[in-house]
C-alpha cells in the first residue's frame, strides 16, 4: 500500500466540469493536511475538445506535476485513449459504467478499470448534472480518503444555492463514496489519508500575484482580457467592491496601459495585466512611464507564442521581449516568480520597487505557473509581512513646505526625483514625454542637459541594482553540475535536483527570479564555482542562457529546452539529460 | 481668486506667429480663470502634436503624452483624483485619427473629462500631410495630386453623436469670447464633453485661414437653436460649406457619469483613500477563500 | 591658400530656408565634381529655433562631417551665437549687412566678417524672399567657385516657376556673387574649384533606401508620419503615379503595418516606415508576419528616445528591440546600413530575404543616416545591378500543375514552404496566426506538430545566414586597436581611422550592417584576431557591445558612446579615445 | 459553377452546440454559391474569437489574424488584388472594441471591402466578458454586480453612419434565409460594407437567446423602408428594444469606391502589375532628380 503518494487525473470535455472538479478535489485534499500540486490543461475552445486536471498528492511538500498517472478519472473516453499509457503500475480507471471503453486493450496492460454508475446515482438522488460530484465521491471511496474533507468542500461550494442542493449533492457523493470503496478500495494500492498540519492554502499563480497586489496597495487595475492572464482582472474586479478598488475591462490593451499609468500618475497603485500580444499593444506606452519616470506595474503572462500561437499553452518566449521592449533606452525593472510564494511577493514587491525608482516594473509570469495549484503554508502566504515603501513620494506635508519652484526631474546623486502628485499649489508641474529640463519643461535640443537627464534616469537602476535579489542556490554547495533556471521553470527543475540527488548525483540548481537589473559581479561570482552548467527553460532558443552570458559571459555549457506548449516536468528534464537537448540560436 | 497671471509660464512658444493655437491657449487660460480654477486644480493631459505642446506654455498640471492616447490616459487620472479638472487638449491627428477608437469609447462611457480638439484640418508637427479632417482632394506630400487626399474627411460631431456623447459643441480660434465661453460650458458640462475647435494653421494648410472661417462661421445660439434635441443635432452635424455652425450643437444633461457610478469611487477620490488598510477580518476572508 | 577642402555652415530658423538653401549648395558642389557630405540639423517646431545644415567638401570622398567650419552663412543672429566657437583659424561669417553682430567680440577671436547686403540686393532685384538667392550667390563669391554651377541649380529650381523668375534670382545671385568675390575673396584663403569628375548624385539615407525599394520591385506602401521617417512615405507617395506604386497615409502605424502585410500576402512586395515610437504599435503585427511566414519589409529609423524623446535627433537606441520585439519566437532579418550606398543596397535587397525567408525584414536607419546626403557615384547606385529573387514563389505555371493538395506550410529541409499567392484554384489555403498544421488549420494543442513547425520556422534563418554579410574590415588586416560599429556610425569611424593611421597609429574598422542573423562562427572567428576592440555606438548602454557578446563571448575592450542627441564625429571619436567613454548597464 | 461542397473542409467545428456562429457559417457558405464565387475567387480575413475560427470550417482563402485587426489586413489585400471578394469575418470584441478605429475608417474611406460582425454582445473566446454592444448593467466577470457594464452599449449602426458608411444591414443568424440575402447584398455593394449579425452565444449570454431575438426583430423591407434616406436611417439606428430591424438599414448606391480612385490601380490588380519592369527613361529621370 503506497499512502499519500499518488496522482490523480481528472479528463474531460471543455464544459464537464474538469476544472470545477479538480479544484473541489485539491481542496478537499489540502483540508485533510495532504500536499498537492495541480496543473490544468485546457484547449482554446468553449465546449468540446479535452481538458484535464492533474493533482500530485504527497505528505511532503510538491513543486512540480510528475508525468505519472495512479488514478485516471475518465468523464469522457477521450481521456482514458489520450492518456491510457501515463498510467503507472498498479494504477486504474474511474469512468462511467456507461462509458464506451476497450477493456481487453486495458486489461492487457494490466490497467485496474473502476466502472461507476456515476450518472445513475447522479439521476437516481438528484439531477444528472451532479455526476461530477459522484465521480468526486467515487474517487474518495477508492481511495479510502475521509469523506469529511469531501462533504466540507460540497457544502462550501453549493451552500449559495442552499441547502436542499448541498444536501443532494452530499448523498450523491455518500452513494458514489460507497460504491466505489466497496467494490474497488480493496483492488486498489494507492491511499489517500488525512494528516494533521497547519493550516494550507490552495492557489495559483495569477490568484497569489492578485492577493500580494492587493494587499501591496493596488487599487487600481484596468486591463483587457487575454488568456492566461484574464484571471487577474476578473478576480480583482469581481473583489472590487470588497476591497475598494477601481478596475476597468477597457477598449484595449494600449488603453489599459495608459489608464494605469494615469492612475499612477495621480498617485494611485495602479497595475495592468496581459499576455504576450496584449504586451506587444503595450510596449508604446511602457516607454512613456519611463520617460515621465512614472510607476507602473505589468504583469505579463507568457503564452505560447508567436502571435496568437497556442493560446492556452506554456512558454517562456517572452523574456528578452520584456527587457528590451520600447524604442530607446529607460530604467525598468522584470521579476519572474517561480512559484506561488513567489507571486504572492512579487505582487506587492513590485509596487515598492515601482514607486521607489519611478519605473515600470514587469511581473513575468506564464500559463503553467498562472494556472498551477500548488498548497502553501498559510505562514508562507503571511498577509501582515507585506511592506509598503513608496520612496520618495513627497507628503502633504513636505509639500506644504516647499517654497522654491518644484523640480519633477530634479538631478539628484541617486537620480531619483522626490515626487509629487498632482493637485497641490506648490508643485504644479508637467509630465513630459519628450526629454525635458529638470522642472519638466521640453528640451528636444540641449546636449547637455540630454546627458544629464540619461544618466539621472540609470542611476536609479543602480540603486535598484542593490536590492536585486541574487539567484537562490538550491541542493548541496558544490556540485558536479548546476542547473540554471528562471520563473516557472522552479518546480520541476526543484524536483529534478531531488532525484538527482537522492540517485546519488550531485546535481543543485540556480534560481533566478530578479531578471533586471541583473547584479553582473554577484552573479558572475557565482558561477565561478559551478563546473557543468545546465540551462532550463520553456523555449526554443534558449533566451535565459543568451542573457546570462551577455552580462557574465559564461556560457551555458548544455541546454534542456521545451518548446512544445507543455510544462517542464522532472520526467521531462531527466530524459533529456540523457539524450542532450537540442537550441536554435 | 484665479489670475491670470497665475497660468502664465516662462517657456516662450515655438508656434508660427498666427497659428490658431495661441487662441486657443489665451481662451483656455481665460476660462480657467472665468470658473475660478487654480492651475493646481487642473491637469490637462495632451498627445504629440503642436498643439499638444501647450501645457508648456502656461503655468498648469499636465501631462504630455503620446500620440493619440491623451483620452485613456486623462481617464486614468480622473478615475485616480476626480478632484481635478481633467482636460485633454489634442490635434485633429491625435483625436480622430490615431486615437479615434479611444475617442468614441470615452464618449459612450461618459468619462468625465472634456476634450478640446485644435483641428486644423492638417498635421502640423510633421509639417504637412493630411488629416482625418483635411478636406478631399486636398493636395499634401502623403496625398500627391492628382487624386489629393481621397478620403472625405470624418466628421467629428456626427461621429461623437453615434458615439452616444452627451456633450458636443464647436467654436473657432479667431473668436476668443466665443471660445472661453465653450471651453467653460465643456468643462462645467458634467460627462464626457468634446469642443472642436476650427484651428487655423497658417503653414500648412492655407485654405482653412481665419478670413475662411470668419466668412462661414456663425453662432447657433444667435438662431434659437435648441442643442437638447438629438434629431436636430444630427442633421446641424453635416452642415459644412458656405455656412459653419459654432457654439453647442448637442448638450444632454443629468446623465451619469463615469465615475459617478463606480461604487469605490462613492468614498471619494481614489487616491484621498490612500492604501487601504487591512484589518483581521479582511485577512480572514482572504484566506478562506483559498483554504 | 586651401582648395576644395573646407566645410560650409547655413544656419538660421526654422520656415528661413535653410534646408533648401543648403541642399541647393550642395547640388552645385557636386555639380562641379566635389565631393560634399551634408548634415541637417533641425528642431522639433515648425517655425523659429534654430536649423543648420553643414557640409564638408574635398576633392576626395567623404564619409562624414567635421566640427570644424570654415564660413559660417549666418541667416539670423543666433546661428552665430551658436556656432561661433566652431569657426577655424582663417575662416569667416558671411551675413547680411543690417544683421545685429558683436563685431568687436569675433574680430577678437580672429574670425573673419563678411557682411553682404543680401536682402537690399534682394529687394532690389527681385523680392526679399530672394536673399538666400543672394547668400549662396555671396558665398560662391567668397570661396570664388564657378558661378555657373549655382546657376544651373538656380534653373532647375524655378523652371517650373516661369522664366523670369528664375532670371531674376540669377541676377540676385550674380549680383552677390560678384560683391563678395570683389569685396573678400581675397582675404578668405578658403577656395572652391571645379574639378573633372564622373557623375555623382547627391542623395540621404531616406532617399537612396527609397530608391532601392522602388528598384527592388516595391509597389505598395502603408505608413503613417513620424519623424525622421516621414520623407520615406512622402517620396513614394509623390511618385506614385510616376512608378506604378500605391502608398497609404493610414489612421496609425497599426493599420499600416497590418495593410502591408495584407499586401504582401496578396503577393505585392510591400513595406512600411516609421520610427521607434511607431514601430512600438507595430510588434504585435510583425509577429503576426512571422507566424503566418508573410514577407514584409519594415523601416525603422531611430531617433533619439525613449517616448517621444528628442524628435529630430539621433540615436542608436532601438537595436536590441528590434531584435527581440514582439511574443514568442520567430525568425527575422535585420539589416543596418551606414552608408547611402547600403540603404540603397538594403533597399532591395530586404525584399528579396523577406521573400526568400518569408519572414519580416527590419531595416534599421536612424536620423542621422536618413538625413545626411553623401555625393556618390552614379556607378555605385548602379540601377541596372539591383536583383529580384522572388525566392520560393510558386509560379502560375507550378501552381496550374499542382495536383494534390497544397499544403502553405509544408515542412522542407530548408524550413522554406512553396508560396502560393491566393487566387487559384489550386492553392486555396488560410494563413493562421495560431500554431497551425502544414495546410494551415489551425493546431493548438499537439505538441509534435508544435516541434514540428517551431523547428521548420527556424530552419530558415540557418539557411538565411549562409548569405549573411559578414563585417566590412576597413583598414590594415592587422592593427593596434579595431573599432567596431554598426549602421551609422561607419562615416565617423572610418574618417577617424584614415586620421588615426595618417598620424602613425594602426587602427582598423569592422563595420557591420547584417546584423541579425549572425554567422556567429564566421565573426567569432574574425574577432580571434583583434587586439584592444573600442566599440563605438550612438546610445548610452552599448547595445552592440552586448549583442556581441551574447553571441561571440568577447568582451569589447573600450566602448565610446554619445547620447547626446548628436551625430558621432571623427572629433568627438578622437577626444573620447583619449579620455575614456561612460557605459550604463 | 460554384457549388456548396467546394466550400465544405475537413475539420470539426469547435464551436458551442447551437452557437449563432453555425448560422452564419451556413449563410455565408449559401450566399457564396448564390453569387457564383468559388473559394479561390474569395479572401476571407478574421481576427481572434470564437467566430473568427470560420475560414477554418470552409474551403475557402483566408487570413486567421489579429484580435482586432482583421479590417486594415483585409484593406491591404484588397488594394493589392482587387479581383478576390475580400471578406472580413469578426466578433463584436473585434470590430467595435479593439478594432474601433479601423472600422471607422474603412468606413470612411469607403474601402471596397464587407464587414460582417459576429454581434453576440459578450466575448466568447475568453469566456464570457462583456463587450462594447452588451447591455448596460450585464453582469459577468469584469463587470461584476451590484453595477454590471457601467457603459451604454456601442451602436454600431450609428456609429457607421456617421462614419460615412455607404451600406449598413442587420441581420440574424436564427433567419438563415434573410441572412443569406443581406450577405449578397453586402458583398455585392461596391464600397464599404456593414453586415452586423445578431449571433446568439448559448454559453455566455443567456439574455440574448434565439428566443429573444425572435420575439423582436423585424425586417424592415417588410414595412415600406427607404434605405437611402440618412435622416430615417439616424432614427432607425436608434431603434433597439421590442422592436428591432432588421434588413438594410442604409445604402447609398453609386459613391466610388477607395479603391476606384487610385490612380494606379486603374492599370489592374497591383499583383497583375508584377514587378515592374524598369527603362532607361525611368533611370534617367530617378538620377536627375538627384544630380
Ligand atoms: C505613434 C506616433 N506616430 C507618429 C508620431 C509623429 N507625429 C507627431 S505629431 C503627429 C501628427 C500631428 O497632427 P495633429 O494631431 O493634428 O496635431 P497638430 O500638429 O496638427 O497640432 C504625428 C504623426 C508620433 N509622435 N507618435
Ligand atoms: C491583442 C489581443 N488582446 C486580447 C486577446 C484575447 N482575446 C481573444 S478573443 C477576444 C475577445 C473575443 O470577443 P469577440 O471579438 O466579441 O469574439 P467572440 O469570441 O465573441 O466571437 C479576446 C479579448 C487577443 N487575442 N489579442
Ligand atoms: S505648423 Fe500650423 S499648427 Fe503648427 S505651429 Fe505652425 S501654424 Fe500652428
Ligand atoms: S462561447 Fe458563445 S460564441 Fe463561443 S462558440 Fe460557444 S456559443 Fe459560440
Ligand atoms: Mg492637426
Ligand atoms: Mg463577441
Amino acid at each position: 500500500m503506497i499512502k499519500n503518494n499518488m496522482t490523480l487525473k481528472i479528463g474531460g470535455e471543455a464544459g464537464q466540469g474538469v476544472e470545477s472538479s479538480g479544484a473541489g478535489f485539491a481542496k478537499a485534499l489540502a483540508r485533510g493536511g495532504l500536499h498537492l500540486f495541480g496543473w490544468q490543461d485546457y484547449m482554446s475552445r468553449i465546449r468540446g475538445g479535452h481538458n484535464f486536471f492533474q493533482i500530485k498528492v504527497s505528505d511532503r511538500p510538491l513543486y512540480s506535476h510528475s508525468d505519472e498517472v495512479h488514478l485516471l478519472l475518465a468523464l469522457h473516453p477521450e481521456t482514458i485513449d489520450r492518456h491510457k499509457d501515463e498510467i503507472a503500475t498498479g494504477g486504474g480507471i474511474v469512468y462511467d459504467e456507461n462509458l464506451n471503453v476497450d477493456h481487453d486493450y486495458l486489461k492487457e496492460k494490466g490497467i485496474k478499470l473502476f466502472p461507476i454508475p456515476l450518472l445513475k446515482i447522479a439521476e437516481e438522488t438528484g439531477t444528472k448534472i451532479m455526476a461530477n460530484t459522484a465521480a468526486l465521491g467515487a474517487t474518495a471511496g477508492i481511495t479510502e480518503y475521509d469523506f469529511e474533507h469531501i462533504a466540507s468542500v460540497i457544502r462550501d461550494n453549493f451552500v449559495k444555492k442552499g441547502q436542499e442542493v448541498v444536501n443532494t449533492n452530499l448523498e450523491v457523493a455518500r452513494r458514489a463514496y460507497d460504491l466505489g470503496r466497496e467494490r474497488y478500495a480493496a483492488d486498489f494500492d494507492f491511499k489517500l489519508e488525512t494528516v494533521k498540519a497547519p493550516a494550507r492554502m490552495v492557489i495559483n499563480g495569477n490568484h497569489a500575484l492578485c492577493l500580494g497586489a492587493v494587499l501591496g496597495g493596488c487599487r487600481f487595475v484596468s486591463a483587457y482580457p487575454m488568456t492566461p492572464a484574464t484571471p487577474i482582472i476578473e478576480w480583482m474586479s469581481t473583489h472590487a467592491d470588497r476591497y475598494g478598488l477601481v478596475t476597468k475591462h477597457s477598449e484595449d490593451e494600449i488603453a489599459a496601459i495608459c489608464m494605469a499609468i494615469g492612475a499612477s500618475h495621480a498617485g494611485v497603485r495602479a497595475m495592468t495585466a496581459t499576455s504576450g500580444g496584449g504586451f506587444s499593444l503595450m510596449v508604446e506606452a511602457l516607454g512613456l512611464a519611463g520617460m515621465t519616470e512614472t510607476p507602473l506595474v505589468v504583469v505579463e503572462v507568457q503564452r505560447a507564442g508567436p502571435s496568437t500561437g497556442m493560446p492556452t499553452r506554456t512558454e517562456q518566449g517572452d523574456l528578452l521581449f520584456m527587457i528590451h521592449a520600447s524604442q530607446g533606452e529607460f530604467p525598468r525593472i522584470v521579476l519572474a516568480p517561480g512559484s506561488v510564494e513567489e507571486c504572492f511577493y512579487a505582487g506587492w514587491r513590485a509596487f515598492n520597487l515601482a514607486e521607489k525608482y519611478q519605473c515600470p516594473v514587469i511581473i513575468l509570469s506564464d500559463t503553467f505557473l498562472a494556472n498551477s495549484l500548488r498548497t502553501v503554508e498559510c505562514r508562507d502566504f503571511n498577509f501582515k509581512s507585506v511592506e509598503l515603501d513608496r520612496g520618495e513620494l513627497l507628503t502633504e506635508e513636505a509639500v506644504d513646505q516647499l517654497s522654491e519652484g518644484y523640480k519633477r526631474y530634479a538631478i539628484t546623486d541617486t537620480g531619483i526625483s522626490p515626487r509629487a502628485l498632482p493637485g497641490h499649489p506648490n508643485t504644479v508641474f508637467v509630465a513630459c514625454s519628450d526629454e525635458h529640463t529638470q522642472d519638466g519643461h521640453f528640451e528636444d535640443e540641449d546636449p547637455d542637459n540630454r546627458i544629464q537627464m540619461v544618466e539621472k534616469r540609470f542611476r536609479k537602476m543602480e540603486v535598484a541594482l542593490k536590492e536585486m535579489r541574487t539567484p537562490t542556490l538550491y541542493g548541496p554547495q558544490e556540485a558536479e553540475f548546476t542547473f540554471v533556471g528562471w520563473g516557472s521553470t522552479y518546480g520541476p527543475v526543484r524536483e529534478t535536483v531531488d532525484r538527482l540527488n537522492e540517485g546519488g548525483n550531485k546535481a543543485n540548481f540556480l534560481h533566478f527570479t530578479d531578471i533586471w537589473p541583473l547584479p553582473e559581479d554577484k552573479i558572475s561570482h557565482l558561477l565561478e564555482t559551478t563546473n557543468h552548467i545546465i540551462g532550463v527553460e520553456s523555449n526554443s532558443t534558449g533566451q535565459f542562457a543568451k542573457f546570462l552570458r551577455t552580462y557574465t559571459g559564461r556560457k551555458i555549457d548544455h541546454q534542456i529546452l521545451r518548446y512544445d506548449g507543455q510544462p517542464l516536468s522532472p520526467e521531462y528534464i531527466l530524459t533529456k539529460l540523457q539524450v542532450g537537448g537540442g537550441d536554435h540560436g | 481668486m484665479a489670475n491670470i497671471k497665475d497660468y502664465a509660464s516662462p517657456v516662450r512658444s515655438t508656434w508660427c506667429v498666427g497659428c490658431g493655437d495661441y487662441g486657443i491657449l489665451n481662451s483656455l487660460k481665460q476660462a480657467l480663470v472665468k470658473m475660478d480654477l487654480e492651475p493646481h486644480e487642473v491637469l490637462i493631459v495632451t498627445g504629440i502634436g503642436c498643439g499638444s505642446k501647450l501645457p508648456d506654455y502656461m503655468t498648469v498640471n499636465g501631462y504630455t503624452s503620446l500620440h493619440g492616447r491623451p483620452i485613456p490616459i486623462a481617464q486614468g487620472i480622473h478615475l485616480a483624483n476626480h478632484d481635478l479638472k481633467v482636460i485633454v487638449v489634442a490635434g485633429d491627428g491625435d483625436t480622430y485619427g490615431i486615437g479615434g477608437n479611444h475617442f468614441i469609447h470615452a464618449l459612450r462611457r461618459n468619462a468625465d473629462i472634456t476634450i478640446i480638439v485644435q483641428n486644423n484640418a492638417v498635421y502640423g508637427l510633421t509639417k504637412g500631410q493630411y488629416s482625418p479632417t483635411s478636406p478631399k482632394g486636398f493636395p499634401t506630400k502623403t496625398s500627391p495630386p492628382p487624386t489629393g487626399a481621397i478620403e472625405p474627411p470624418v466628421n467629428p460631431i456626427a461621429l461623437a453623436l453615434a458615439a452616444g456623447a452627451t456633450f458636443i459643441a464647436r467654436s473657432f480660434s479667431g473668436n476668443p469670447p466665443h471660445l472661453t465661453d465653450m471651453i467653460v460650458a465643456a468643462i462645467s458640462h458634467q460627462g464626457c464633453a468634446l469642443l472642436d475647435v476650427l484651428q487655423p494653421c497658417v503653414t500648412f494648410n492655407r485654405d482653412h485661414s481665419y478670413d475662411f472661417y470668419r466668412q462661414r462661421v456663425y453662432n447657433v445660439e444667435e438662431e434659437g437653436y435648441d442643442p437638447s434635441n438629438r434629431e436636430v443635432a444630427w442633421e446641424k452635424s453635416s452642415e459644412w460649406g458656405d455656412r459653419i455652425p459654432i457654439g453647442i450643437l448637442y448638450m444632454v444633461e443629468g446623465k451619469p457619469t463615469y465615475e459617478d457610478q463606480v461604487t469605490t469611487l462613492k468614498s471619494g477620490p481614489l487616491v484621498k483613500q490612500g492604501l487601504r488598510s487591512w484589518g483581521e477580518s479582511d485577512y480572514e476572508a482572504l484566506e478562506a477563500e483559498f483554504t
